[in-house]
C-alpha cells in the first residue's frame, strides 16, 4: 500500500457539540441540531450553512438504540442540508473517527470546499441490558458472543494479557480514571464533571442528606476498591474503569485550507490521517496492543511527516481504563509495557509532559459512540486555539493527535492536528 | 474433507459433534482458527478442515458481572459471575471460548499460561439445543 | 455547490456476485466470500489480492438482522483483508450505491490505486414481520411509523398520488413485473428467476402432484388479479408489485483508469457520479418523482457530459413497480406522467428502445438491501462487457446507468458507466 | 411560544394536548410540519410554535395489508387493513397520519382530493398513553 500525501490541505474553521448525559427527552435529532447550532456559532467570521456542500456522519446503531435507520439524510434535513449527500459512516465506536476521514479526503480530492462532519448516538433509551447486547455486537457475535464476552470483557481480558506480561495491577488503571475525572471535572459539556474526590463527597453527603450511615472512605483507592461503590463489571475492570452510557452528537466544518481564512483566522489543519482494521481479538498475535491502531498511527505520522515525540497533546480512545494504557503505547508516546507506570507518575495528567485526555476522555466526558471521535477532535479544536478554559494546557500547541478505536480494534482511525502561523 | 463448506454453520455442526475444527491452507499451510474461507497469509482459498487436539494455554481471562441477556438466562448475575477468554491451542491459533474448573471467590487466582483442555457444553433442547466451546483449566 | 469533475478516471475491472436468495445456512461472510471469489476470478488478467488497498462496504442493517454491527472489518477479514482500512456505509436500500460513490471518489482522489467495493445484506433470518419492522426504520420513526406507514406503504401511497395524477392503473404496474421476471428468467443469479406465466405453469403441476385442483387462470392479467394468488400487500401494491426479502452480496473492483489495463482490456468506466438526500416523504412538494433522484442524474449527467438520450440501458431501483416507473422519468428518460405507458408498450423491455432492469431487477433478481447498489452495476458490466447470455442486449452499449434509492428517495445514487474502444 | 424547544416531545406533548403543532421561521416565515429547529428556506434557527387549523386535502393514501408489529398489535391484519397517507393541510403543509371514515370493503373509493379532518386517537393506557394523528374524510 503506497502512502500518499492529501492532495490539498484540509482545516478545521468551527466546532460544536451538544452537552453529553443522558436526555430522556431529546432524539438524535434534536443532540445533532445542538451540536450543529454551537458549530455555526464556533465559526469567528460567521458563515451561511447554504455553502455546505455533503455530510458524513458517524452513527454506530441508531437501528438497534432508536430503531431509526437512514439516519444521515434525517439529520441532514434536521439541520437544512437537503438535498445535499448524507453519507452514514459506521465502524463501531469510531464511526465519528471514520466519518472525520472521509471528510478530510472529500476535501483533500478536490470535490468538495465545504464539508459538515457529525457524529451523533442516542444511547440511554434502551434498558442497560440491551445496551450491554447492542455494544457487544461489536464484537464476533458468530465466534465472540457464544463465549459470554461483553465489551467491557474484551478490553478485560486484553487487560489480564497485559498485566501478566507487564506486571501493572489494578490500581495502576485506577490512576487514569482518576486523571480522566479530574479533567472532566473542568469540562462544562462532560457527562459525570466530577472529581473522584467530590464524587466521594457528594455520595457522603447525599447519604447524610438521607439520614443513612456516611460510608468511611480513607482515600480514593479506598472508595475504588469498595465493591459496592465502585463494583466489578468484567475482572479487572470495575465500573470507574469504564466509559458511561451516553446521548451526544458533535460537529466539525472543514473545508478546503486555501479557504480557511474566509472563516477564521485560527484554523486547526489535519496534516496526517490514518485508518486500519483488524480482525477478531483471538486472531491476534499480541492481545496487549492493538495492531489497527499501530498502522493507523504510523500511516498518519508517514502522511504529517512527524513523530510521536512531536505530538503535544492527544485525545486517546479510552473506552475502558486499559484502553487508555494501550493507546498511549500504540501512539508511539510510550515504550510498551510502560505506558500505565507513565499514567501513575503523572506524565499524562493536564501538567505532565504529554497531557491525554484533557477533555475528561470518553471516561467522563462520555461515550455517545458514533459522537466521540468527532468530540474527540472539538477538545484539540479548543485547546490548539486556547478556548479550553479552565483545563487548558500550559503553553503553545503547534502539533496534537486523536485516536479513535472501533470494537476491540477492528478499526483504528488517527488524525495529526497542526495549528499553523 | 473439503467438500464441506468454511462456514460458521460448518464450524458449530462440528462441535454439536465435539470436535474443534480449524481451517488449514493448502497453499501456504497456515491455520486459521475459526475457520476462514480465505487465506489470510496468502488469499488461497483452497483449504482443508483440521481437527484440534483440544489442549492449550490461557491468553486471556475475564469474569463477566454484568452479562449479555442469553447468559443472564443461564442464572449468571453480578453475584454469580461466569468466567471466559481466550486461549491459545497447542497448534499456535487461539479461540474464545468459556473457561471452566476456576474459581469464582478468587478471580484473579487463575493465570495466564495455565494448561487448558477442551469441552463441549450443551445448552438447550430440541430446536434449541446448541454446542458451546469451553476449555477447562487443569 | 460547484461541480466538479473527478480528479482522475476510475475503472471496473472485476465483478462477482453471491447467488441472491434464501440461504438459512450462510452468514453475512459467507455470502460476501462467494461474491468476493467471483469477482477475483472475473479479471482477465488476473490479480493478486494483496493488492487491495481499502473496502468501502454497503450494509443496511446487519445490526438488526443478523444482531452483528461492525461489518466492515468482519468482511475485510473474511476475505483476507486487514489491517487495510475498512468503511460500512449505510444509506438504507442506497447502501451499497454510496459505497460505490466513495470508492469512486476515493481513487479519483489520488489516495488510493484499487479499492474494493461492496454489499451484503443477510435478511432472510428474522421473521416477516421484524423485517417489516426493520425496513419500515429506513421512514422516519418519529413521525411516519407512528402514521402506520409500512415500506410498501411509503411507495403505495406514491402511486395512489402517481395514479390520480396521471391516470396510471395497478395493471399498467403489473407490465413493470411482468417484464421484470422474464428478464429475471434469464438470470442464473435471481431469487426468483421465473417468468410470470413459468410461475403459473409451476403452481398448477404443484397442485396436481398434490392431488388439489389446479388454478384456472384465463390470463397473465387473471393470475394477478386473484386475491389468493397475488394478495394485496399495501394498496395498490400486490406481492408481484414487491421485491422480496433476500441474502446476498456483490463486490467490484475499482481501479484507477491508467491502470485499468493490467487487469482486463474490457475494463468499463464510470465517468459520472452523482448523490443527494432528501427530507421525508410529507415534507416533499410533489410525491410522484424523487426530488433527491433528479438532483443525483442532473450531477452525474454534468460530469459525464452527457444527456438521458445517451444512456443505452439501465438498472433502475425498483423496489417496486411504481419506483421503477418513477425512476425511468427521474433519470430523464421518459417524461413525467409517461413511464408506465413506456413500460406498457415494451420501450422499457430487453428487446425495447431503453431497455431497464435487464437482471429482473429488484423485483426478480432479489434485493439484499446493502448488496442491491453494487449488484446493479454488476448487470452493467456483463452487459457492456457482452457477457449477459441469454439476457444479453443486442448490439453496443457504449453507455449505461444504474439509479439506486435510499428509503422513500432520502437518498437516490447514480452513476454513468462507458465502455470505451 | 418560543421557549418550547422544537422537539419530537414538544410536539407529541401538543398532540397530548389535541393540539396539531408547526414551527414557523421568524425570519423567513417558512412553516414546517412536523415542526423542525432549523429553518430549511433560510437556515434560520429563530422559530415559533403555530396551531394547525386542522383541515386539508388527502394527498396520497395507501391501505396496509401486512403492518408493522405495534399496528398488529392493535388487531389490524391481511383481513382487516387500516388506510394510512399524507394530508395536504390549508396551511399549505402535509403530514402523515392514519385515515378514518374509510371504506375497507372499496380500498380505492377514497379520492386524493378529497377534504379531511383532523382527529386525535388516544391509544394505550397510564405509561404507555400516547395519541396518535389521524385524519377524517368529510
Ligand atoms: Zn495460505
Ligand atoms: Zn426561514
Amino acid at each position: 500500500m503506497t502512502q500518499r500525501k492529501l492532495g490539498r490541505g484540509v482545516a478545521i474553521v468551527g466546532a460544536g457539540m451538544s452537552k453529553f448525559g443522558a436526555f430522556p427527552d431529546k432524539t438524535s435529532r434534536d443532540l445533532f441540531v445542538e451540536a450543529f447550532k454551537e458549530m455555526r456559532a464556533s465559526i469567528d467570521k460567521g458563515f451561511d450553512p447554504e455553502i455546505i456542500e455533503t455530510l458524513y456522519l458517524g452513527n454506530y446503531s441508531s437501528d438497534l438504540f432508536e430503531k431509526q435507520g437512514h439516519t444521515a439524510p434525517i439529520m441532514a434535513d434536521a439541520v437544512g442540508l437537503t438535498p445535499r449527500p448524507a453519507t452514514r459512516v459506521e465502524d463501531a465506536c469510531a464511526s465519528g473517527g471514520v466519518a472525520l476521514r472521509l471528510g478530510v479526503l472529500a476535501v483533500a480530492s478536490g470535490m468538495y470546499d465545504v464539508v459538515l462532519v457529525g457524529g451523533v448516538e442516542r444511547m440511554t433509551k434502551l434498558p442497560t441490558a440491551e445496551v450491554t447486547d447492542t455494544l457487544g455486537s461489536a464484537g464476533d457475535t458468530l465466534y465472540e458472543t457464544p463465549a459470554g464476552f461483553t465489551f467491557p470483557g474484551f478490553y478485560a481480558a486484553m487487560a489480564t494479557a497485559y498485566m501478566h506480561r507487564y506486571g501493572m495491577t489494578p490500581e495502576h488503571l485506577m490512576s487514569v480514571a482518576i486523571k480522566n475525572h479530574a479533567n472532566g471535572a473542568l469540562n462544562p459539556k462532560a457527562q459525570f464533571g466530577v472529581s473522584i474526590p467530590d464524587w466521594m463527597e457528594q455520595r457522603v453527603q447525599a447519604a447524610l442528606k438521607k439520614g443513612k450511615p456516611a460510608p468511611t472512605w480513607k482515600s480514593i483507592s479506598d472508595f475504588l476498591h469498595d465493591d459496592a461503590a465502585n463494583p466489578m463489571i468484567a475482572y479487572p475492570l470495575r465500573l470507574f474503569d469504564c466509559s458511561p452510557i451516553t446521548d451526544g452528537a458533535a460537529c466539525l466544518l472543514l473545508v478546503a485550507a486555501e479557504r480557511a481564512r474566509e472563516f477564521t483566522d485560527q484554523p486547526i489543519h489535519i496534516i496526517g490521517v490514518g485508518q486500519a482494521s483488524d480482525a477478531a481479538l483471538h486472531y491476534r498475535a499480541d492481545l496487549t496492543t492493538l495492531r489497527a491502531a499501530r498502522v493507523a498511527v504510523q500511516d498518519a505520522y508517514a502522511m504529517a511527516g512527524v513523530t510521536a515525540r512531536d505530538i503535544r497533546i492527544a485525545e486517546v480512545h479510552d473506552c475502558f481504563t486499559i484502553a487508555e494504557v494501550i493507546a498511549t503505547e500504540d501512539m508511539e508516546f510510550f515504550a510498551p509495557g510502560t505506558g500505565f507506570k507513565m499514567a501513575q507518575e503523572g506524565v499524562t495528567a493536564r501538567d505532565g509532559a504529554k497531557p491525554i485526555n484533557t477533555s475528561g476522555g470518553l471516561k467522563s466526558k462520555g461515550h455517545p459512540v458514533g459522537a466521540s471521535g468527532v468530540a474527540q477532535t472539538i477538545e484539540i479544536w479548543k485547546q490548539m486555539r486556547g478556548e479550553a478554559g479552565a483545563r487548558q494546557v500550559k503553553g503553545d500547541i503547534p502539533l496534537a493527535l486523536t485516536h479513535n478505536v472501533g470494537g476491540t480494534g477492528q478499526t483504528a482511525v488517527v488524525h495529526i492536528y497542526e495549528r499553523k502561523g | 474433507m473439503t467438500e464441506i463448506a468454511f462456514t460458521t454453520a460448518a464450524f458449530n455442526q462440528f462441535l454439536a459433534e465435539h470436535k474443534l475444527m480449524a481451517s488449514r491452507c493448502v497453499e501456504c499451510g497456515a491455520l486459521a482458527l475459526p475457520p476462514r474461507a480465505i487465506c489470510v497469509a496468502c488469499h488461497g482459498d483452497r483449504l482443508e478442515w483440521v481437527e484440534m487436539v483440544g489442549k492449550g494455554k490461557l491468553a486471556a481471562f475475564t469474569w463477566i458481572y454484568v452479562g449479555p441477556t442469553f447468559m443472564n438466562a443461564e442464572g449468571f448475575s453480578r453475584t454469580n459471575p461466569y468466567c471466559t477468554g481466550i486461549v491459545e491451542l497447542d497448534e499456535g491459533v487461539k479461540i474464545s471460548a468459556r473457561l471452566l474448573g476456576v474459581d469464582p471467590k478468587n478471580p484473579g487466582a487463575i493465570k495466564i499460561g495455565t494448561p487448558m483442555t477442551v469441552e463441549f457444553l450443551e445448552r438447550g433442547a430440541g430446536e434449541e439445543k446448541r454446542t458451546f466451546l469451553a476449555f477447562r483449566a487443569e
